[in-house]
């Protein structure tokens, strides 16, 4: 299945997201209280099939905070990146992955350690590299005046 | 007898007398008594330090590596300088130690290993103390290390320890059986328990040779369940490195360290030197009955290198295995012990004593 | 039966399988002549390095004590551990205009990674990679290395 | 506010041990805090992060061309493939095509670096056994492909031979050679290796049926690399989405299906047998041309996010760049292979005794600094 029929495929499993064409995958922006549904939709649809969770990316984009999970199907060898944002800097929350990948509970919680974003439904979110009196590293807000040398 | 020329027995008979006749009976067996303890303390190191440095260069061979070379020509002197840095290394207290185990733990290992080495024969007339149930007294003293052992593990107040010490618990007790049973073979064979005896009956071929078949299995048995009792490679699950770091000995150091690993290379030399008096005619020259040049030749090497010569070969046998093998798991340790050697030295047991009941042994 | 026989079957050919490991080892022991030890301190003078090889970032010199830096600071931007600093100075040269010169171009060893990008970047190829290798020194302050010489200058028609 | 060690209670006659951070099993600073009962795992929680460095961090600051040595110090193992990758993803972005010259030697590069990190691996395995000969063994003959490395690149483990649009340098005349001699000498070395620790009895006794994962778990967990193939999981990016010069040759993907903790193993040995056919259909045709593009002295990529995988010695190693235009990225995301392997240690081991523990976590073949970046 190319780009474009993997596109119209997922618009028809989780309507009123955002899908975005003729970058290398397909992308497609979900609100957080859709995630779940959508992720579990892509996994269980047999002509998308995204059985493995390949990569769970925390970003942040200024104003929101964001999650990147790039999907891979085993059976189509396709793949597909999917987002989500919170616009809560303090206490943004995302509903964990883990019940769709198990593969989603060490990038998740690797997430919330550097980017500081709180999982809902994880079964042990704790810091994973960092000490729990740290601060979330890869926000881009993060200061650290001996360590940083910004050039 | 046609090598009366390395008989020491009118060498020891000689200083027996002379001490008797200069001083009362009882100063003159305290005198010998000291004598041969110091004799065979300074025996016991250098065995010691040389099977440390055997074992090295050994493995570093089989490894294409050079192995120790830097102190003294070929690095001879390698094991006395870490010996002497062992010596001044700081004895590290451990917090919640039992004090007293703790301490008196190393000593309950070598005093074990000093005993059994006393009971050896090493050449004719070179024998400590010759008794009448000499191999019963072996194997008993030399499974009193795993109290030691034990002791050390539990006193250490670390759990590495604790697991590495009830491992050697449990494959000590299970090996200790098949040793027992295979040297109880060869007892059946020689009809005595005597060490001099049985090394004289093997005067007219080793009982390796006079045994036939039996006597080959049990051989083999004694090499894998000594290695296991003496807790070596492929057996050293007591200290596994990978899994225990080192198991029973990881809270000791300085020269509290140094005594365990003593230990255990003198507990190996004993094992082998169990092995080459019962299986391999112990100083005994190897004669071939109606060669009578070949066997003037052989009586011409002394019997104390025909008995270091034997031992250390079966040494190296034990440490070709230590350094080709993976480890054994503890489960797969006592299958092999319960399901495989034990039946096998039943049933070999029973070979044995038939062979000797039809007459076929000699 | 059959159990019997697979029994029997297992134990000979886990046999067959340690002699063959015994074999490797004890092939080894018994031939000499295989050890591949590098008795290092000792063949110091046999030991070459490969041309290629990155032991720390030298600047060559040339017979009159001349050497190719123009002091642009390329390598410095380039450097991603910031282990090279430049102190630069101007003269006047021959032809009465001002020029940059380095007065200095030091490199901390210290804080090197061996990426290769000051050297790669280098448009007058002034930096390349010596192969010196022995850099234990007991004071780190030894480590920062002044690479142009004590009087060099720049040589003539490098720009 | 500390955080409990463990996340699972402990129950009467069960105990905690570490193993780790400083353990001989666990090849660096990886810290395994296990609860034992008797001698069986009960359950087995990793603890890391003790060496992460912030690469992730780091490359937010630097530019494309100074990333690469970073990538160096995350799997040192693959060093190499670590920075081909990044090297591809700058150059998907921009969209360059680099040389066939490059892409050869690329992939020739890329399959000795798997090489030596399979017979590290192997060294270290047996040594994890208890077989210490193997270790040395193992070392002696990855010391040949750490020359070539020396030789060409200048490195011997943090090789630093890529840069985007080609490479640092050509490579040296003896290249060619000494690789020839090399893989003539490993054919016949390597049925040794065989001989002393494959076949043994008491080794593959140890291994089989230890660790098992079945193919859904394999994929559900995102086990790539060996312990993915282990498991019948056809996971090679080589094979699924050649990058270099891997659609040139012709080469067999490796599966086993009874992901076990032997078969992991064996995947690695075969992949071997495997790296020595794909160099040796590449190394006498190494075309002529550049060895590296031209390419502007800043390089900014485009607004975008671009992802590239490949395939190291462990794994399925992303690259994922966030691009706002400038000259350094707005995000740079690492999918270490080693870091996904680990997660599914505690249902691996759970249940065997701690020897198996060491024998499983060997045969994930981790490297920490990758897994902690």
């Amino acid at each position: 299945m190319d780009n474009v029929q993997l596109a119209a495929t997922a618009a028809l499993l989780a309507p009123g997201t955002e899908i975005v064409q003729g970058r290398q995958f397909v992308e497609m922006s979900v609100a957080p209280e859709l995630l779940l549904s959508t992720a579990s939709a892509l996994k269980e649809n047999s002509d998308t099939r995204f059985d493995m969770l390949v990569c769970v990316t925390g970003m942040d984009w200024g104003k929101e905070l964001g999650v990147v999970y790039h999907l891979r199907s085993t059976e189509h060898n396709h793949m597909m990146v999917l987002k989500t944002k919170v616009s809560d800097r303090e206490n943004p929350e995302i509903d964990s992955l883990c019940s769709v990948w198990q593969a989603a509970n060490f990038l998740e919680r690797e997430v919330y350690d550097l980017v500081g974003i709180k999982f809902r439904g994880h079964p042990d979110l704790r810091r994973l590299f960092l000490d729990s009196t740290w601060g979330y590293p890869l926000r881009k807000d993060y200061k650290d005046d001996i360590n940083i040398v910004a050039k | 007898m046609e090598f009366s020329i390395y008989d020491l027995t009118s060498f020891t008979h000689w200083i027996d007398s002379s001490l008797r006749a200069s001083m009362s009976p009882g100063w003159a067996v305290a005198v010998e008594m000291i004598i041969i303890g110091v004799a065979l303390l300074v025996f016991y190191a250098l065995i010691g330090l040389f099977l440390v440095y055997a074992e090295r260069k050994v493995c570093a061979l089989m490894q294409n590596r050079l192995g120790p070379n830097r102190v003294g020509p070929g690095g001879i002197f390698q094991t006395v300088a870490d010996l002497v840095k062992l010596l001044f290394v700081e004895l590290v207290p451990i917090k919640n130690a039992d004090k007293i185990l703790f301490n008196v733990a190393p000593f309950i290992v070598i005093i074990a290993s000093v005993m059994a080495i006393g009971a050896l024969p090493f050449a004719k007339g070179l024998h400590a103390i010759d008794l009448n149930i000499g191999i019963f007294y072996l194997m008993a003293v030399s499974s009193m290390g795993v109290i030691g052992v034990l002791l050390a593990g539990w006193s250490s107040n670390n759990k590495y320890s604790l697991i590495g010490a009830m491992r050697s618990g449990a494959q000590i007790v299970s090996y200790e059986l098949s040793v027992g049973l295979a040297l109880v073979t060869m007892v059946v064979l020689a009809g005595t328990m005597q060490l001099s005896e049985m090394i004289e009956a093997q005067r007219w071929g080793w009982f390796i040779f006079k045994g036939h078949i039996p006597a080959v299995t049990a051989f083999v048995v004694y090499i894998v369940a000594g290695t296991a009792e003496t807790n070596r490679g492929p057996f050293d699950l007591a200290e596994a490195e990978s899994e225990l770091t080192a198991g029973y000995h990881t809270e000791y150091s300085g020269i509290k360290f140094a005594l365990f690993f003593l230990a255990e290379y003198i507990n190996m030399f004993i094992v082998a030197a169990i092995a080459a008096t019962v299986f391999l005619g112990g100083w005994m020259p190897l004669h071939v009955f109606g060669w009578d040049g070949f066997n003037k030749v052989m009586d011409f090497i002394p019997p104390f290198v025909w008995f270091l010569g034997k031992t250390f070969g079966v040494v190296f046998l034990m440490m070709w295995l230590k350094w080709t093998f993976p480890r054994l798991r503890i489960d797969q340790l006592l299958t092999l012990e319960w399901k495989y050697l034990l039946p096998l030295n039943i049933f070999n047991l029973l070979l044995m004593a038939t062979l000797v009941l039809v007459g076929w042994h000699w | 039966m059959k159990s019997f026989i697979t029994y029997i079957k297992g134990i000979i050919e886990g046999l067959i399988s340690l002699v063959k490991g015994l074999s490797v080892t004890g092939g080894y022991f018994f031939k000499p002549g295989t050890t591949w030890t590098q008795q290092y301190p000792n063949n110091r003078k046999e030991l070459k390095m490969f041309d290629m090889f990155k032991g720390e970032v030298i600047m060559p010199h040339n017979e009159h004590n001349e050497h190719k830096c123009t002091g642009c600071g390329i390598c410095e931007i380039n450097c991603p551990n910031g282990s090279i600093e430049i102190i630069p100075a101007s003269i006047v040269n021959e032809e009465g205009k001002k020029q940059r010169i380095i007065d200095k171009h030091i490199y901390h060893l210290g804080m090197c990674t061996f990426c290769g990008l000051c050297v790669k970047t280098c448009p007058s190829q002034a930096l390349a990679f010596g192969q010196e290798f022995e850099h234990a020194v007991f004071d780190r302050s030894k480590l920062n290395k002044v690479l142009n010489q004590p009087g060099s200058k720049l040589m003539k028609g490098v720009v | 506010m500390e955080e409990a060690v463990i996340n699972v209670p402990l129950e009467k006659e069960e105990y905690i041990i570490n193993m780790g951070p400083q353990h001989p099993s666990t090849h660096g600073v990886l810290r395994l805090v296990v609860s034992l009962r008797g001698e069986m795992v009960q359950n087995v929680e990793p603890h890391i992060g003790y060496v992460h460095r912030g690469i992730e961090k780091m490359c937010e600051n630097l530019t494309y061309a100074q990333i690469i040595h970073l990538t160096d110090r995350m799997d040192y193992l693959s060093a190499h493939i670590n920075n081909e990758a990044v090297c591809l993803a700058v150059e998907k972005a921009l969209d360059i095509e680099v040389s066939d010259r490059v892409k050869y030697i690329r992939t020739i590069l890329s399959e000795l670096t798997r090489i030596q990190s399979h017979q590290l691996f192997w060294a270290t395995y047996g040594m994890d056994l208890g077989g210490l000969t193997c270790f040395f063994y193992g070392l002696r003959d990855r010391e040949m492909i750490l020359d070539i490395f020396e030789e060409t690149c200048g490195g011997r483990l943090i090789v630093s031979y890529n840069c985007p649009g080609g490479l640092m340098n050509d490579i040296h005349p003896n290249f060619q050679k000494r690789t020839k001699d090399f893989i003539k000498y490993f054919r016949k070395t390597l049925p040794e290796y065989d001989r002393l620790l494959t076949g043994n009895v008491i080794f593959r006794e140890r291994l089989k049926d230890i660790g098992i994962i079945n193919r859904e778990d394999a994929i559900a967990w995102g086990l790539t690399g060996p312990v993915g193939r282990g498991s019948g999981f056809s996971c090679d990016v080589r094979k699924h989405n050649p990058y270099s010069a891997y659609n040139k040759v012709t080469f067999k993907e490796i599966l086993y299906n009874e992901g076990d903790s032997l078969h992991r193993y064996q995947v690695r040995m075969d992949e071997m047998w495997e790296s020595m056919n794909i160099i040796e259909q590449l190394i006498d045709n190494i075309p002529e041309g550049p060895y590296a593009a031209k390419m502007k002295p800043v390089i900014k990529l485009p607004e975008g996010e671009y992802w590239q995988s490949v395939e190291t010695a462990r794994g399925e190693l992303g690259v994922y760049i966030v691009s706002d235009g400038n000259k350094y990225p707005y995000r740079v995301k690492f999918r270490s292979p080693n870091f996904v392997n680990l997660a599914p240690l505690n249902k691996l081991a759970a249940g065997f005794k701690i020897a198996d523990l060491v024998a499983i976590n060997g045969s994930l073949d981790l490297v920490i600094p990758d897994l902690d970046r």
